[in-house]
């Protein structure tokens, strides 16, 4: 019991911990393809403490909605990243919310971004919430219907449960709805993410920012409650790629400690991994216009779409 | 029914039928006039046969009614209107008269066909009485449809119950009541026409329903 | 229990002769919303009763129809239902003791106010074809009368003709299908149509019927083309009404003729309601996305959530014809529960747009903004709302959304390829509607409560008073305690689930935690009341930390905006420049948009164009054709009251000819 | 028979008639007029609680014509009440002369008159002379104003009527033909009781014909389409009062004779279904009439043709048969005639008030007027079958017994139904709504008989009297 505590404990530590530096391995991973040297891999977690300490600077027009936002974000990021499973299954608080209620919980830090965004009344910020719901609305369907195909393959939508499911044994061998979800995953976390080619998180004097444009007006310790969020909503996405297309070495419920620092020690390796991965990619693509972005979403809206359609009409279940 | 008393209200209704015809040929006010006068008298002519034949005694009032009310003050009048109104002119038909007698001819055979057919239980007589007062009646409605002059439509409204009567006279044993009152509605229903007559011809020029229909109440 | 729900309704009736009798009277207002409450508050009382386990019972007045009495009775579905009414009832007419002083036209709204809410209860009593009918017809005639009073409006009096005319369809099928169910010898009586055995395709035609009748009042596409109009036109607090509760009574007539009187329907039934909820939610909350006016964005949203609420119906008649009952009760109690929260934030949401058009006189978003800071308590119950009708956790619109979801994932076990088709597009569409939700409700809060002012209207706005307030703050409390604990509320859904499909969910208040665990602890769990615990402790924690171990220094300054502050007002983005990119995704399919540039040669001083123009199809496809074939069919045949006499009788005769032909023919 | 409330209700109108041509002063020929339907009310209500008489061979009272003669003897007396008011705003505008006025109510009761004994005549053919006067007695009445319109509807109503008065009467004769062979030469041939109880012998072939000429005949006094040309403009040219009384109880007359015949068919099973027929003619009659509605601009011509469009539903009722949709098509007529007239006396006041029968120089009613308005409002919305008014427990009784009969025919009437109502509809919300239109001085009379026929068309709608019920269905049973 005390233990199950514990294990749930250091995942939420961990995901907290490990954020700014998924995001500095990426910055650095990206700048080195470019043939820069790039920043430090810690210089994340030098960003929120110099934030941390500066002054906020309020709009005069900004409301109690503006500044109870960013912890509002972090809290609801912060729990769905604690809900999902990084280096064991089984979690103690793993069925407070299952995977859809884990997309709502995403939602809801980006509805009250989006009217964040809004409150002060400035153009960027309506720019930005608008472009970003309108992704929105094209990303959380497919990645309903991800979770759609996963559950159906796995019967249930319990996070813990499916990746027990897809780990195995017996597993459940390679299926293509499989593959046509992780497509369409891969493209909805780098949307949700605001990564190359949806949107630039190092931009910022762009009309073609979205989710930067929503935060303009934060500074000081709300803006660092904001970026910690956004890096473990990466780490978030990561992992839940990790944790049901490459499941191996995680740990089980009632493991022992050998299995679970085997499961630490995969899933670190797993999210650099990603974090490469991911930094390869952007640093070889262009960013998109604003508009081809929902036909970007489209494909993985279809893929989630085939995939569970597959899974419904095949039968085997 | 002796053969004799047959064949002649036969002879009697088979005329009326024809002088129906010979209404809807007329083209001159004047000479519908008269003709309808014609129709009267056969009519009456009728009637009374029937009365005689069915020894019924009211019907000879019915007959006289149709004499002197249909035969003589009826076509009087109407034809002082016509010279008060000075509609010395042409009826205008709606279609040509070849045309309308053809039409008349086929509701001709459609009312023998239909009464044949439907009264084939009932005596030979009421049949073909019947037949014809249905011919009569059918012709009167289609000179009504195809004449343009009010007073030509009168007239074949005229004649139309004409046709009724000839039917009530060769029901046998109809009670009195229906003669009585058919006469005293045709009453009625003249003097009403006449003060409508008086009355348009106080607001029109003409008894034309040409003229009249052009008012109408949605018209802008 | 019946005699306090008819009770209830009686008063109501009552009220509205009060409201008569006294009509003129300045003091009328407030005292007829009050004792409006009553009743409302009875019958929520005595619906809960029920659903606890009271017993209903029946009553026959000797009135309807002559030889069969005016039936009523009340079982779970019903109680079910009276709870919807009564609890909507009385927070709106809590509200409107306040909202009524504003109103223009009193004495067109009080007498016809307490009598709608007695024909809804009447409504849900009913349990005889022609009582159900009168009282369903009633109920639509009453709140025609409420959307006509502001008639003076030219677009009011148009969305009242539209909203009748559609009204008296949607009745004319109910009566059709009754009259199929009910026989040549007319056995009105629900018991008799519930026992009577009928062909299969007689029961789907009759539920056919019964879905255009009750689906246009509910607002189901193509009939809804009314709702975003009439419901809007209303008084705000009848607005409420009408899309809280008023389209309730719609779905409990979908589920008291189909559910409960025509037993299963076949299964190739169940994929058209499934599709046809799914595409109205798309439909209807894209337009919410789309539309200017507060109100008719709130109208728009009501038949998306009606769309999820038949697309679950459709689901739960799926699994009856298959006869999976416990997936049925699944999708059932989704749909009830769905319906239950719609009530609470949908009335809400209306009265928050009625509380701002009382503070600024006006509801098009490009008039408002800021109003978070000159109403903020309005801003804060008004949020609320918003958050559970994105579908947000924990709230109680995405507990029953959860659990729409949860019943389409039980599907995979139907046997149908066809329906097997059908259910993950419409997941995929529900999905899309649930998405979409947010970014319409961003939108609508955003430009209405955030930003800067858009008009002195709103620069001026003051908050409202307290009786408003009030009604608001119970349905907001309500949004979050059923959003916190809906395992209390789904036990209470059982009776009536049980009554409808034979069993129901398991017991989910005997859960640990009180967590929400539908079909089992391995498939799908769901603990709102953590989850809000989790949010506000990190929530806490992270603020607390942030000021303890951080700066505290706050320094207020002119917006940053990237470094080109511009005081105009209307540089902030406005309704039209927020639904711009939504538009341009989906709206050249859903609604013909396209934007045309008008471009001045060089040298002409006229100023260029932007315009958006956009058309409805299914305006433009289903009812235009209608009404200009009747339109042209009335001008053709117009020309025969302007024939002469001659011609007249000349049809009499054609008409006498063309029988005795026939005769002679025939005989 | 010998009874003194029959006798009553026959004499008082034609005393009255002959009184009221001989007084002068309008004043008192108005009160005189309202106290003679009074008695005649009175005697018609006396007519139902006494006990019934026995048939004889001119008169007789039972299940069906009782409760018609009470209709009429009301209509006749709210009618009258609010005749008394408009005919004084007609002399006082000096669109009628005194004189005129005189002759007006002495027309009046002799209408009465003959409506009333058309209703309790036993006989074929004194029904047919009793029709045939009240026609001839309101063809004057519609041509009273003397304009160019009003003569001409006047002549319009008496040609068309004439010819199918004369069709009635040939059905008659051929009534007469048929019977004679099995009830004998002379007058028990005329009798409707005899007739009936002799039908079952009858040769069914002839009898058919007559049905045919009857149902023409009496129809162009419905007003079914297409014998209906008389009815929009009669009604639109005449004096309020006078189509209030054309549409709530003169079509009812003539309908009431045509259901007697049809009953004589349903006593002969091998004659001719009339169905068929009646149901042709009624949803004709329905959808034209819908249509028609929708180019009015004259607010009486388009009450008009709503009651064609009723009278078309209640012959598709009569034509579907059954003991359900005769009872909804007897109920419908009742229901027609008391919220038609209603409506009526509504546009009455309405006309009278703006100096205009035009939609488009009246509105907003409801606001300028709003007792009035109201009232004018709800009858609308009663004739348009809204709940909780009599004329939709009709409706509903015919669209639901016809679908379970014939399901494509009552799905036309329904679009027909729903085709008038949008109409209706239409001008409701021109008529009673949005900003007033025209003079806006206040109405001199209080609308009390469109208020009491409105409280006893929603009485009927929410609670039948039983006794009605109970002989509605006999004669439902009895129309096969």
């Amino acid at each position: 019991m005390i233990a199950a505590f514990a294990i749930q404990g250091i995942q939420m530590l961990l995901v907290l911990a490990l954020a700014p530096g998924l995001v500095g391995l990426v910055r650095k991973v990206k700048a080195r393809a470019m043939r820069r040297r790039g920043a430090s891999v810690l210089q994340p977690y030098r960003d929120l403490r110099r934030l941390m300490r500066k002054e906020v600077v309020l709009a005069d027009t900004a409301s109690w909605l503006f500044t109870a936002t960013p912890f509002l974000v972090f809290a609801a990021t912060w729990v769905a990243a604690s809900l999902v499973p990084t280096f064991a299954t089984g979690l103690q608080f793993s069925w407070t919310a299952d995977l859809i209620a884990i997309v709502a919980l995403l939602g809801s830090g980006r509805f009250f971004l989006a009217l964040a965004g809004m409150d002060v009344g400035t153009s960027f910020g309506g720019l930005g919430a608008s472009r970003e719901v309108m992704f929105a609305s094209m990303a959380e369907p497919a990645m309903l219907l991800t979770v759609f195909a996963l559950s159906l393959v796995a019967g249930s939508t319990q996070l813990s449960t499916v990746v027990e499911v897809l780990h195995g044994p017996p597993g459940v061998g390679l299926r293509v709805s499989l593959g046509m979800a992780l497509v369409a995953l891969i493209i909805v976390a780098i949307v949700e993410n605001g990564r190359i080619p949806a949107d630039n998180p190092a931009t910022h004097l762009e009309l073609t920012m979205v989710h930067e444009a929503m935060v303009l007006e934060y500074s000081g310790r709300h803006l660092a409650m904001i970026e910690l969020a956004g890096a473990m909503k990466l780490l978030l996405y990561v992992s839940l790629i990790a944790c049901l297309f490459v499941p191996w070495g995680i740990a089980r419920a009632g493991d022992g400690p050998g299995a679970l620092v085997i499961g630490v020690a995969t899933y670190l390796a797993k999210i650099a991994v990603g974090g490469v991965a991911l930094a390869l990619f952007e640093a070889s693509i262009a960013k998109m216009r604003v508009f081809r972005v929902p036909d970007y979403l489209g494909i993985a809206l279809m893929l989630g779409l085939l995939g569970t359609l597959l899974l419904f009409v095949s039968g085997t279940l | 029914m002796t053969p004799i008393a047959f064949d002649t209200s036969h002879l009697l209704a088979g005329g009326l039928v024809l002088v129906s015809f010979a209404m809807i040929y007329q083209n001159r006010l004047q000479a519908l006039l008269r003709t309808f006068a014609l129709h009267a008298v056969v009519l009456s002519a009728a009637v009374a046969w029937q009365a005689f034949t069915q020894s019924a005694e009211q019907l000879y009032l019915t007959a006289a009614i149709a004499l002197v009310f249909k035969a003589i003050i009826i076509p009087a009048a109407l034809r002082r209107i016509v010279q008060r109104l000075g509609i010395h002119r042409e009826v205008e038909q709606v279609v040509g008269t070849g045309l309308t007698m053809l039409a008349g001819m086929g509701l001709v055979a459609l009312s023998i066909v239909v009464m044949l057919d439907v009264t084939a239980k009932a005596g030979a007589f009421a049949r073909e009485d019947l037949a014809f007062a249905l011919s009569v009646v059918l012709l009167g409605l289609l000179m009504m449809v195809t004449r343009r002059n009010a007073v030509s439509q009168v007239v074949g409204f005229m004649s139309l119950e004409n046709g009724l009567i000839l039917a009530a006279a060769g029901a046998r044993g109809m009670p009195l009541v229906v003669e009585i009152s058919v006469a005293f509605s045709i009453l009625i229903a003249f003097i009403v026409i006449g003060i409508f007559l008086f009355r348009i011809r106080e607001r029109f020029d003409t008894v034309d329903l040409h003229a009249l229909d052009s008012f109408r109440g949605e018209r802008r | 229990m019946i005699d306090v729900a008819a009770g209830a309704a009686l008063f109501c009736l009552l009220l509205s002769a009060l409201a008569v009798a006294r009509r003129g009277r300045a003091s009328l207002s407030a005292t007829l919303y009050t004792l409006t409450i009553l009743p409302c508050l009875a019958q929520a009382a005595a619906g809960l009763a029920i659903l606890g386990g009271a017993a209903g019972g029946q009553m026959v007045l000797p009135i309807g129809l002559p030889w069969l009495g005016a039936h009523l009775r009340l079982d779970a579905l019903s109680a079910f239902f009276l709870v919807i009414i009564g609890t909507g009832g009385a927070a709106i007419s809590l509200f409107a003791v306040g909202y009524g002083r504003h109103e223009e036209e009193p004495g067109r709204v009080l007498p016809f106010y307490p009598a709608f809410l007695g024909a809804m209860t009447l409504v849900v009593l009913a349990d005889d074809a022609f009582t159900f009918l009168v009282a369903w017809e009633v109920m639509s005639l009453l709140s025609w009368a409420l959307v006509m009073a502001h008639h003076r409006r030219d677009e009011v009096r148009s969305a009242g003709y539209l909203y009748l005319l559609m009204a008296a369809l949607g009745t004319m099928a109910l009566i059709v299908a009754f009259g199929l169910l009910a026989g040549a010898d007319g056995s009105f009586a629900f018991s008799e149509i519930r026992a009577a055995s009928r062909p299969v395709g007689v029961t789907a035609l009759a539920a056919g019927l019964v879905l255009i009748g009750a689906g246009s009042k509910a607002g189901i596409a193509p009939l809804h083309l009314w709702l975003p109009e009439a419901h809007p036109a209303a008084p705000s607090h009848v607005s409420a009404l009408m899309s809280g509760v008023m389209t309730k009574v719609a779905v409990y007539a979908v589920l008291r003729v189909v559910f409960d009187l025509l037993g299963p329907l076949p299964w190739w039934a169940s994929p058209a309601l499934i599709l046809l909820g799914a595409g109205t939610a798309v439909l209807g909350i894209f337009n919410a996305a789309m539309a200017d006016d507060m109100k008719k964005i709130l109208a728009y949203s009501t038949i998306e959530n009606i769309g999820v609420i038949f697309a679950a119906l459709g689901l739960a008649q799926a699994f009856l014809a298959e006869g999976m009952r416990a997936a049925a009760a699944l999708a059932l109690s989704a749909a009830l529960f769905h319906a239950f929260n719609h009530m609470a934030f949908k009335s809400l949401l209306f009265m928050g747009a009625g509380a701002v058009l009382t503070a600024t006189g006006r509801r098009d978003l490009d008039g408002l903004g800021g109003l978070i800071r000159r109403m903020p308590v309005t801003a804060f119950l008004t949020l609320v709302a918003v958050t559970a009708i994105s579908a947000l956790p924990p709230l109680n619109g995405f507990a029953s959304e959860w659990m729409v979801f949860q019943s389409l994932l039980a599907s995979p076990r139907l046997p149908h390829l066809g329906l097997e088709m059908v259910i993950p597009a419409a997941g995929g569409l529900l999905a899309l509607a649930a998405a979409l939700a947010a970014a319409a409700f961003v939108r609508f809060y955003g430009v209405a409560f955030l930003g800067r002012a858009r008009s002195d209207a709103a620069a001026r706005a003051l908050e409202v008073d307290r009786a408003m307030l009030a009604g608001m703050g119970v349905l907001a409390a309500l949004c979050v305690l059923v959003g916190l604990v809906p395992a209390l509320v789904l036990d209470r859904l059982s009776p009536v689930v049980t009554a409808l499909t034979g069993t129901h969910l398991p017991v989910q208040g005997d859960q640990p935690w009180l967590t929400l665990v539908p079909v089992a602890a391995a498939r799908s769990t769901y603990n709102p009341l953590l989850v809000f615990a989790f949010i506000a402790v990190t929530a806490s924690l992270a603020a607390w930390g942030a000021v303890r171990m951080g700066s505290r220094v706050v320094r207020r300054g002119p917006a940053w905006d990237c470094g080109y502050p511009e005081p105009s007002v209307t540089t902030q983005y406005g309704a039209g420049s927020l639904a711009q990119p939504l538009r341009r995704v989906l709206g050249p399919v859903l609604l013909q948009s396209r934007e045309e540039v008008e471009m001045p040669a060089p040298g002409d001083m006229a100023p260029a164009r932007h315009r958006v123009v956009q058309g409805d199809p299914i305006r433009d496809t289903l009812y235009l054709p209608v009404v200009r074939a009747v339109l042209w069919a009335a001008t053709l045949i117009d020309r025969l009251q302007f024939l002469t006499i001659r011609r007249y009788l000349a049809m009499v005769m054609a008409t006498l000819v063309s029988l005795l032909l026939v005769l002679s023919l025939w005989g | 028979m010998n009874n003194l409330a029959v006798d009553l209700v026959l004499a008082v109108p034609a005393l009255a008639a002959g009184g009221l041509a001989l007084l002068p002063g309008y004043r008192l020929t108005a009160a005189l007029n309202v106290l003679a339907s009074l008695v005649t009310f009175a005697a018609a209500v006396a007519l139902v609680l006494l006990p019934r008489p026995a048939p004889g061979n001119y008169l007789m009272v039972d299940d069906l014509n009782v409760v018609f003669v009470v209709l009429n003897c009301f209509v006749g007396l709210t009618a009258a009440l609010f005749s008394a008011g408009y005919i004084g705003h007609e002399i006082e505008t000096g669109r009628l002369t005194p004189v005129y006025v005189r002759f007006y109510h002495a027309m009046y009761q002799l209408m009465m008159f003959g409506m009333n004994l058309a209703l309790v005549s036993n006989n074929i053919g004194l029904m047919w002379v009793a029709i045939e006067l009240a026609t001839l007695t309101t063809v004057l009445m519609v041509g009273i104003y003397r304009t160019h319109e009003a003569l001409e509807a006047a002549w319009k109503y008496f040609i068309l009527g004439s010819v199918g008065i004369a069709l009635a009467l040939f059905g008659t004769i051929l009534v007469y033909v048929t019977a004679q062979p099995v009830v004998g030469e002379g007058m028990p041939s005329m009798v409707w009781t005899r007739l009936i109880a002799a039908a079952p012998g009858f040769d069914p072939a002839p009898l058919n014909l007559a049905f045919v000429f009857l149902l023409l005949g009496y129809g162009t006094k419905v007003g079914l389409v297409p014998l209906h040309a008389w009815l929009p403009d009669a009604h639109a040219e005449g004096p309020t009062p006078i189509s209030a009384v054309l549409s709530g109880l003169l079509l009812n007359v003539a309908l009431y004779a045509v259901l007697r015949f049809k009953m004589l068919m349903a006593a002969q099973p091998a004659a001719l279904a009339p169905g068929p027929l009646m149901i042709g003619l009624g949803l004709l009659s329905v959808i034209f009439a819908g249509l028609m509605l929708y180019r009015r601009r004259d607010m009486k011509r388009f009450f008009a043709y709503s009651s064609i469009e009723h009278m078309g539903i209640i012959t598709f009722a009569f034509g579907i048969g059954g003991p359900l949709a005769n009872f909804a098509g007897l109920l419908h007529m009742a229901m027609h005639s008391l919220t038609k007239s209603a409506i009526f006396f509504g546009v009455g006041h309405v006309a009278q008030i703006k100096g205009t029968q035009r939609f488009d120089r009246i509105g907003g009613l409801t606001q300028s007027h709003p007792v009035i308005g109201w009232g004018l409002a709800l009858g609308i919305l009663a004739i348009a079958g809204m709940p909780p008014f009599g004329v939709f427990l009709s409706e509903f009784l015919v669209v639901t017994s016809s679908f379970a009969r014939a399901p494509a025919l009552a799905l036309i009437l329904a679009f027909g139904l729903l085709l008038a109502f949008g109409a209706l509809l239409m001008r409701l919300n021109t008529l009673a709504f949005g900003e007033p239109v025209g003079p806006q001085d206040p109405v001199r009379a209080a609308p009390v008989a469109l208020y009491l026929h409105m409280a006893l068309v929603l009485l009927a709608g929410i609670a039948l009297p039983g006794p009605m019920v109970h002989w509605f269905q006999t004669v439902a049973r009895a129309l096969g």
